[in-house]
């Protein structure tokens, strides 16, 4: 790993594309699945989790002097936790449809893999800014990779965008989308294309340095 | 590699747990508080809501501030009971009944609400709050003009069955959704079960008179539903 | 009897219909990156069925004591404080702290204890341990074990809890084996450039939760045949 | 009131539960210590991790173990370079010595057109398979120039240009990968003094008119760089560089212009004048398949 860390604005530009939690680093896949069914709940989910990544790197990179090397990761699970709770209670509070709907995958937040490896590479380390500016470039990807599949998702599997109708009446709605084995398969594909496009991109680079 | 901590070195390694825990702790319970007034009521509106759509001619608001004034439980002979909402006009007139009911559907648990009409002896509506059914093939059962709309109007002694082909009018027979079979059966069977359960005691109730009479609740009173 | 179909019906849907990878989409991060070979994703599956059997009757013990809306510990301990015993005591928002607090501290302990027990089982899947910390499937089959928290005739037993934590972690090995030995097939076929890797093992995993959604309608038949065998 | 005592309670079980847990985790913590070795880990942690075998053990955990245990050479990274032996060096208490980097090289230089006598050969695309078949090219020791090395190499250093195996110095780091691949067994690692080597670019043993019946640029063996440079001497019919006691500024030039042929070659980074002469030429753009599918990849099955 190159020895001096990149700054605040490197890991925030890092974040979105460069190392997008979801196509680049494979991270937080299983919230990825399971909301992307519809683009409202995975904006909202992106939103929640956003709201936890930054709060959860600003707290623990302000605590980052008292942690022991074997129970930095119980510190992590647990100020997670709390803030996932937070907002769990507050998506209940005033957005229940959503958090009816979302259901079992607001507590997999804590779990979710995205924000405990950004704490420990990142925010267990760096000073505050770095630390806000590293969460919000990261969420700001999340949100990115998961809309992205979401509308694929949605628009395939029930012709509509955002709730409001895309495509034509005549459009056979492809069910499976919606299922669980269409969020496999659209992940991988888009995966592919990540792939694809980084490698041509590589490759148009080399050609002309 | 670290040095062998004595019994108090233990808690002592692990202080800033502690003290995170403890700081955690009481925020969550400061938060769940600050916030349960609200999430409590979303439940109920959500089902204070449907009443006025269930239950032709029943006000929303009279009809949340009768229920929240006295809960109307009903219980069978053997025990098991369940909280009923009275539905009243806006003058206070008794205009139905709205029993939950809940069950195994084909992928999960199903909870719907069924409007009955004052004497409890037709269906007046159904509404389906929760379910996990297949999207795209079982979570039809929601849809207002494919399915619900049927069970308006049945009668509530004789039991609904569900049929593929287009019922006969006037009958107890629902139309089936096309590939979603397991689901509307588990919906009428709900719908039956629950009835049959609770029928009488609802017909009981609504004899005794209009106003709803306070009966001490056999478990612990609180809003379930 | 009733039980037994209950628990049937809880086992097989854990394992087979409501599969935890490939329906509920809960522990997709070591079903990617741990199936490389037969033996290592079994050994995974292994180690999560076991540690989330133990956080399964952990949390259990916990919520039906301390979490449930009126748990009979808060309110003796408000008793004994001479609190008037009518006013009820809901700890149930401590239910996603306590839960990812119990099953942190079980998976560091069964990492202390394979390390040092079984140092060659530790060298073969010693990175995977910490890794299951932050697998989604443990944590979410405690949740579903507490889904029916707020009303209390759902609450599970300790039985179904145990049931259902045995049956996912089961349901976890079948899949991640299943893919393992695929994957294992992959490398020798013709895979287009960009979807080496993660692209095409989604892509088969896509196709292996086709073939789990068959299993859909079996337990219905499954329960009908128990109750006819129990006649 | 009641927000109160909820939150005293609930911050009261949380705190308890994390005493009861700490307490465990710390008595586990003791009672299951397993001893490991902290020089071991901290040697671990200065290599670069890159399992590349160079070092001739398995991957870094086993040489991290050899150092601390065996007291293996702390030299022998070659990714790592001077900078991880200097900190293995610290870590063992052990002087190194000044450690070159080791650095493959190629010892032909016959391009397509100076191999003579070559039959088409349509067999397996590999080195190892052309090396069995006798006659594919007229010299039976120099590079065949199918990209076995290449295939082997994990840092994309060695690729084959116009026939020949020619080493990119800027990526290579000297794992012995292509050393190991190639059927000739003509790739030999030399310790870089300095950035530009002298090699000798020919493997073929033969005696002089069989090598030009085979070779426009092999050597043929009349050893009058030996003669005039006392750090090269005879092996059988060809020159061996004795690279313990070559240095810099070791002068080459009068065996250089005796030599017949054009089999000494100085390789490593591109010196000064090679890029003055280059400067003005423009990259040719070439143009490839945007992607490739494994078929050319894998090895060709008939």
């Amino acid at each position: 790993m190159a020895s001096q860390d990149p700054t605040a604005v490197e890991r925030f530009i890092n974040g979105i594309l460069p190392e997008n939690p979801v196509y680049r680093q494979l991270l937080g896949m299983c919230p990825t699945l399971a909301v992307t069914g519809a683009v409202k709940p995975a904006m909202t989910m992106a939103a929640a989790t956003a709201f936890v990544l930054i709060s959860a790197n600003v707290m623990i990179s302000l605590i980052r002097g008292l942690l022991k090397p074997h129970l930095r990761i119980l510190v992590f699970t647990l100020t997670i936790a709390t803030f996932v709770t937070i907002a769990d209670r507050f998506l209940a509070a005033y957005m229940y449809q959503m958090s009816k709907q979302l259901g079992p995958y607001v507590p997999l937040i804590i779990v979710n893999c995205v924000i405990i490896s950004r704490c420990e590479i990142c925010s267990s380390k760096q000073r505050v800014g770095v630390a806000i500016a590293d969460g919000v470039g990261m969420s700001l990807g999340f949100a990115l990779a998961l809309g992205s599949i979401a509308t694929v998702r949605e628009i395939l599997g029930s012709g509509t965008w955002f709730g409001l109708p895309v495509m034509p009446e005549s459009w056979p709605k492809w069910g499976i989308m919606v299922l669980p084995p269409g969020a496999f398969l659209t992940l991988g594909l888009l995966l592919g294309a990540a792939e694809w496009i980084g490698r041509k991109r590589a490759e148009k680079a080399k050609q002309n340095r | 590699m670290d040095e062998q901590p004595t019994r108090k070195g233990y808690i002592g390694q692990a202080w800033l747990v502690i003290l995170l825990s403890l700081v955690y702790g009481g925020a969550l319970a400061g938060v769940e508080t600050a916030l349960r007034e609200t999430i409590a009521e979303n439940k109920r509106r959500e089902t204070y809501d449907r009443i006025p759509v269930l239950v032709p001619g029943a006000d929303g608001d009279k009809t949340r501030e009768v229920n929240q004034a006295d809960e109307v439980i009903v219980a069978d002979a053997d025990g098991n009971w369940q909280r009923v909402y009275l539905a009243v006009a806006a003058d206070g007139a008794p205009a139905g009944w709205v029993l939950p009911a809940g069950g195994q559907g084909f992928a999960d648990r199903i909870d719907v609400l069924i409007g009955l009409d004052a004497q409890a002896s037709t269906i007046t509506g159904l509404y389906v709050l929760d379910q996990k059914e297949t999207p795209g093939l079982g979570n039809f059962i929601t849809s207002e003009a494919l399915f619900t709309n049927q069970f308006a109007g049945k009668s509530a002694d004789d039991p609904l069955t569900v049929v593929t082909t287009d019922p006969i009018s006037g009958s107890h027979q629902i139309k089936a959704i096309t590939g979603a079979t397991i689901s509307s059966e588990s919906v009428c069977r709900i719908v039956n079960r629950t009835l049959a359960t609770f029928k009488q005691p609802i017909r009981r109730r609504a004899l005794q008179g209009g106003k709803a009479t306070a009966q001490a609740p056999p478990g612990p009173g609180k809003d379930t539903q | 009897m009733e039980t037994l179909v209950i628990l049937v019906q809880i086992a097989i849907g854990a394992a087979l219909i409501n599969n935890f990878v490939l329906h509920y989409f809960v522990g997709i991060c070591p079903f990617l990156g741990v199936s490389r070979r037969v033996d290592t994703a079994f050994g995974m599956g292994c180690a999560v069925t076991f540690v989330v059997t133990i956080a399964a009757l952990l949390n259990w013990t916990f919520t039906y004591f301390i979490l449930r809306p009126s748990a009979p510990l808060p309110a003796w301990v408000w008793e004994m404080a001479g609190g008037d015993p009518q006013t009820e005591i809901d700890l149930s928002v401590l239910s996603y702290i306590m839960y990812i607090f119990v099953i942190a501290s079980s998976v560091q302990f069964v990492e202390m204890y394979v390390r040092k027990f079984f140092p060659h089982l530790y060298k073969s899947f010693g990175v995977y341990l910490p890794l299951i910390t932050t697998n989604c499937a443990i944590l979410f089959a405690c949740l579903e074990i507490m889904k029916h928290l707020d009303d209390p005739t759902g609450l599970w037993g300790v039985h179904e809890a145990l049931t259902l934590a045995v049956g996912g972690g089961v349901g976890f090995t079948i899949a991640i084996s299943l893919m393992a030995g695929i994957r294992e097939e992959l490398d020798l076929c013709d895979v287009p450039e960009p979807l080496k890797g993660p692209g095409i093992a989604l892509i088969v995993a896509g196709i292996m939760a086709m073939a789990f959604m068959g299993f859909a309608g079996v337990d219905q038949g499954i329960q009908n045949a128990i109750r006819l065998l129990l006649q | 009131m009641l927000t109160a005592v909820t939150m005293i309670l609930a911050a009261a079980v949380l705190a308890i539960l994390a005493i009861a847990v700490a307490y465990v985790l710390g008595w586990a913590n003791r009672a299951f210590h397993v001893e490991v070795d902290p020089q071991v880990e901290a040697i671990l942690e200065s290599l670069p991790g890159a399992n590349c075998g160079g070092c001739g053990f398995v991957g870094c955990a086993e040489y991290a173990e050899a150092v601390a245990r065996a007291g293996a050479d702390v030299a022998l990274c070659a990714p790592g370079g001077a900078g991880c032996a200097r900190r293995l060096a610290e870590i063992m208490g052990v002087s190194v010595s000044r450690t070159f980097p080791y650095r493959a090289v190629v010892h032909c230089a016959a391009h397509e057109d100076h191999k003579l006598d070559r039959t088409p050969y349509d067999g397996e695309p590999t080195c190892a398979a052309a090396n069995l078949v006798a006659g594919v090219q007229g010299c039976t020791f120099g590079c065949l120039g199918l990209g076995d090395c290449t295939r082997a190499c994990g840092y994309d250093a060695i690729h084959v240009i116009d026939g020949l195996a020619t080493v990119d110095y800027e990526k290579c780091i000297g794992c012995k990968a292509c050393a190991r691949a190639c059927p000739r067994n003509i790739i030999t690692m030399v310790p870089f003094k300095s950035d530009r080597m002298l090699v000798i670019a020919c493997s073929n043993q033969d005696a002089g008119p069989d090598v030009k019946a085979v070779c426009q640029v092999g050597c043929i063996g009349c050893s009058a760089c030996s003669r005039n440079a006392e750090l090269m001497e005879m092996k059988g019919k060809l020159p061996m560089i004795d690279y313990d006691r070559y240095d810099e500024w070791a002068d080459f030039t009068v065996a250089r212009e005796k030599c017949p042929r054009e089999s000494m070659l100085y390789v490593g980074k591109p010196s000064a004048e090679d890029l003055a002469a280059v400067a003005g030429e423009e990259m040719p753009s070439r143009i490839e398949a945007d992607f490739k599918t494994t078929v050319d990849e894998t090895q060709w099955r008939g």
